[in-house]
């Protein structure tokens, strides 16, 4: 074990990886010495080489549709964008592209890459450097998307991801990348898909959740044991694939559940969610299911607004305690 | 050039051209599911260029694909099987027309979204290039597509990378009812290799000696390490832009003088008078690929349909 | 009334518009003379001249773009995508621009435009002619999203949606512009978004639907009701705003329901109807919420794997029979 | 040229300077909330540019801004205060720095997508051109922009239906840390007018007299109904790509020297040089310029928070 940050977890995993197969490789903006938009591959140019470490003009479709192309071709291609509000631009590469290919093609290639993503609001970004497409990347087929909240996972997921032999859209929460923890240095350490981690036990409310907003229900989660209220905080980790046994056992045993994400929720993870216990355990629920998110406007910049808008412990608390 | 290679060259063409002719048929009696963009008249492009490949290099291609498979080597039998929906054919009939992939070959799949091709043509290059396998890739798109930003992106990467990939456009002068030069102020296509810093060719798109030419020294100059050039070929389609579609905005006049200049025809004259083949030798050239279509055709009609429950396999890659 | 075409209902709207307001235009591929991918601008072009009915060149992020800035300096823009599907290549100037603009900008300036998207599978036109992404544009905030089933609708909705000031997604099933139905005359035939109509009643089960799979499920609907089994039709119409109201309405009536869609269920429409059920109607539910969709594939090619995966009425039949 | 125009270039330019230099001390200070990337050392090309428009002609900007803002006639009380978050703000506080718009002055938005402008301003010409009311539009953009398709698709629209507006590419040389020459063959961006048959002009952005000049040109063309130029203005920046950035990228030797060409400092003493104004007059200036900031930035600090439940408003309009 060592301690690191979030964003440390990434470079690690991604440098082990490099160094296992030689066609791992890094696609992006300024990913070569200035270490991409968050450090994440910071150092790797100079083991690994520009050849490997590759920095792009500015061309989200184009180097995202390289990248497919090497994949096709023999390749592991770990893409970055600065700001995932942009895989707008790339996204026809990773829909209409990417995730139709083996299908289309009768399994006759794959396309074995890494779509890493930083999101979500805070800092005062503003409304296009604060976006969360997990929802919309998890409702296509042929695609996989995985949304780490800590260190460790960070660092098990993003080499499942690697090592996959599938479009991955690998979502990192930008409020996470200074989050310390202890990460396995175990160069095996993998993190298999589809496998939802209990971050908390509880027994009176299930919260289901993913990035950064599992902190958040962390902190709620102490906040309610002092006023009785048990939670148990389950972190999706990957979305799709998504562990729908693990989100069902909960609810069984503690009756009552809130869908918690930070972002939007028309045709979300948490509307999702929502619908899978509706439909799988309904003779289970005590009170009707309960999502919580952003209201329906873009992420202001001001922090008054922004903090009002978006999900924070307090507000993870107050809809907590409604469901009472 | 190589006399052989200029007899297959002919006998490529003409197999484009028959399997075109019957599908276009076969479309139209609702034989064949889905739609179809015929490669009439532009045979010479695929063929001359892919005649300058190798087996193992790679290639993109279009909506407009069939022709681009064919030149590159695919089996008419999957490929017709393909267009069927049958289980026998390159894709196991989940593709058709617009998908049909046959990485074997390097052919890394025809393509429905216009221009969605040339990143994945130039990202081949990239792997190429990475693993010093001596590989080069050609992107095919037509002329409407040199509109799309990722022909822009694209070629600037490759161009700045110095890929092995040639970028190749078939100006067959319009998109879909769209005459380009209504929506382009540019004549020529190849004039936007200035824009990358790399060299822009135009060649005779229905003459595939011309084609063999440009392209033979694209991919000797892509494989020597120096990086892309895009061939601009100067072509017309002889049939509406779909099997099925509105003729009305097709000029009946420039498509006359066009088809003056059809490969399928002149060709064999040009191998003729050269004393390269004769006659009898380009009959027996047709009389073969005729037969070995209708043989595609019936492989295709005896073949079975997929299983309806493969359609939920292949979506992931363990 | 007149008898006429889904498709010629919307060319009518937009040639009712564009004689009403001369800041109403169309942008797309081959609108003029050949009427675009579906016929439905045929014609304009002979009243109304080039100026007003645009031939881009194909450049789907471009003329989006240049809708998006028309729209914000005074024009309406009816931009026509020849299919949907590659709404992945223009969805940037839809979701980080035109969405986004009116919020960060402070309510100075709007974005009246539609974007007129062809969808839908069927007729072998294969994986990327096939997608539906109504569910990824409901999710965003600062947009709009209609998908009308019938030609009065494709009218009505069209109409409002052209006199919008807010950027709508207009999703036309491509299996719907054939269909013949009455449409009414009246040039201010608008039908207000937010408002679901209910095109068949009942009272056993609500199915929650809309464009296409309305008609399968009116078809459904009669071969239910010889087993007895009376279905409430809902046509959501709207996805964004939806009616929320007349679902659980109907939903406290029947105590049963379907979300029915033609395309992937992960966090899709019928995900999000489902949980606002299963959040609202709660205790009116006799049996769980159900959804019915598409399996995690592509569209594929071949007749007999598309009718594999794709809904129909034997389909819908069996799905509401599992429920009783 | 105007002698009050060049004065007021002079003012405009000082203005923009003064304005980022205190962004920046107040961004570090924490003062402000988000990030922001500085205009300072590119004066001359907003303010050359603006000059030769109408207080109604559109403009489209960048995430590198407040300089496109001021130029443009923007107001430094309002402008700041929607740094600050501030409710009276040029957007109450919604937008920040990436997202400035005022419509009344035709600024369309700075722009957090890089790229993203520049189709915004070609459809800005459309209006124009449609409503036929004489204006023009300008789309700023960098170089590092012009990798991305929305140039390239923009431009040819741009060029084929001749719209009146000018594609103004700040080349600084970088894209954040990414010499941009290394991922582009060509050194010049204006060679890439040619692949949309317009004009590529290449000028020396520190100077605002030859921007001014270049940019009249391609108004008057663009009014005239002639169509889009691309104007490539060589310029560098002072300070990092954003503040608080590190500067390990950055060219401390190129920085100087481009330093001595600082508008700034070259440009007053041209004037006086002149006989346009004297010693005193620039003082003058200055001195009205730095108490104006002064004034914005205590405006601004007075202003009060936006009410937080505004956040739900403005998200549709009625
Ligand atoms: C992204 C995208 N836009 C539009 C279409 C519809 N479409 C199919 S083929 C075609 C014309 C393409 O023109 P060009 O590139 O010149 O090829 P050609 O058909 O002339 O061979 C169009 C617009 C598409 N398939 N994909
Ligand atoms: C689509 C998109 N890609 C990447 C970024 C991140 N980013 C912000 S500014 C910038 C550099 C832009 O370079 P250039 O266009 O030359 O402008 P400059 O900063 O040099 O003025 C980048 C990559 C972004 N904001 N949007
Ligand atoms: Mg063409
Ligand atoms: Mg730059």
């Amino acid at each position: 074990m060592s301690r690191m940050s979030y964003s440390k977890a990434l470079g690690t995993a991604i440098a082990e990886e490099m160094r296992r197969d030689e066609n791992v490789l890094c696609i992006g903006l300024d990913l070569a010495y200035y270490g991409g938009a968050f450090g994440v591959t910071r150092g790797l140019a100079e083991e690994f080489g520009t050849d490997r470490i590759m920095n792009m003009p500015i061309s989200e479709a184009g180097y995202t549709g390289l990248a497919v192309g090497a994949a096709a071709t023999g390749l592991r291609p770990v893409v970055e964008l600065q700001f995932g509000d942009w895989v707008t631009i790339a996204s026809d590469q990773l829909v209409n592209q990417a995730a139709n290919m083996r299908y289309m093609f009768g399994g006759t290639l794959s396309i074995p890459m890494v779509m890493r993503l930083p999101c979500g609001g805070g800092g005062s970004a503003g409304a296009q450097h604060s976006h969360m497409f997990e929802s919309w990347f998890s409702f296509v087929a042929g695609l996989k998307v995985a949304a780490p909240s800590t260190p460790a996972d960070a660092k098990g997921l993003l080499k499942t991801a690697i090592r996959d032999n599938n479009p991955v859209i690998f979502f990192e929460h930008r409020q996470c990348y200074q989050l310390q923890g202890e990460v396995p240095d175990d160069p095996e350490y993998l993190i298999p898909f589809g496998k939802a981690d209990i971050k908390r036990e509880g027994k009176d409310i299930t919260i289901v959740t993913y990035s950064y907003m599992v902190h958040m229900a962390l902190e709620a989660a102490k906040i309610l044991e002092k006023d009785g209220i048990s939670a148990e905080i389950i972190d999706l980790r990957t979305i799709k694939p998504l562990d729908t046994d693990t989100i069902i056992n909960s609810v069984k045993k503690t009756n009552r559940v809130l869908c918690l994400q930070e972002t939007w929720l028309t045709c979300s993870v948490a509307s999702e969610v929502a619908a899978i216990i509706s439909e799988q355990a309904f003779d289970y629920l005590d009170a009707p299911v309960k999502r919580f998110g952003s209201p329906d406007c873009p992420v202001p910049f001001a922090p008054v607004l922004e903090n009002y808008v978006l999900p924070n412990t307090d507000k993870i608390v107050r809809a907590v305690k409604e469901m009472f | 050039m190589d006399l052989k290679l200029r007899i297959k060259m002919f006998r490529d063409m003409y197999t484009i051209r028959v399997f075109e002719e019957k599908v276009r048929v076969l479309a139209m009696q609702n034989k064949l599911p889905g739609f179809f963009h015929l490669y009439v008249g532009e045979e010479a492009i695929a063929v001359g260029v892919c005649s300058a490949l190798n087996k193992d290099d790679y290639i993109t291609s279009t909506h407009r694909g069939h022709g681009h498979l064919i030149a590159k080597g695919g089996d008419i039998n999957k490929a017709m099987a393909e267009l069927y929906g049958k289980a026998t054919g390159y894709n196991k009939g989940k593709g058709g027309s617009m998908h049909i992939a046959a990485p074997e070959l390097g052919i890394l799949g025809t393509n429905g979204i216009v221009g969605g091709g040339i990143p994945i043509a130039t990202g081949a290059a990239l792997s190429a290039k990475y693993k010093k396998d001596g590989r080069v890739a050609v992107a095919f798109f037509g002329d409407g597509a040199s509109n799309q930003g990722t022909f822009h992106e694209a070629i600037n990467i490759g161009a700045a990378f110095n890929l092995p990939v040639i970028y190749v456009c078939e100006n067959n002068l319009y998109g879909v009812s769209t005459r380009q030069t209504t929506v382009r102020k540019v004549e020529d296509i190849a004039v936007r290799a200035q824009a990358y810093g790399i060299p822009g060719v135009i060649v005779d798109g229905t003459d595939p000696d011309e084609v063999y030419k440009v392209a033979k020294e694209a991919v000797d100059r892509a494989r020597r390490g120096e990086g892309p050039t895009l061939i601009e070929c100067k072509t017309y389609k002889h049939h509406t832009h779909f099997v099925g579609d509105t003729d009305s905005y097709m000029n009946k006049e420039e498509l006359e003088a066009w088809k003056k200049k059809d490969p399928i025809a002149v060709y064999p004259k040009r191998l003729i008078e050269e004393g390269i083949i004769d006659e009898d030798g380009i009959n027996q050239i047709k009389k073969e690929v005729e037969e070995a279509i209708e043989k595609a055709i019936e492989f295709s009609e005896n073949s079975p349909d997929p299983r309806p429950e493969s359609a939920l396999e292949d979506v992931y890659a363990d």
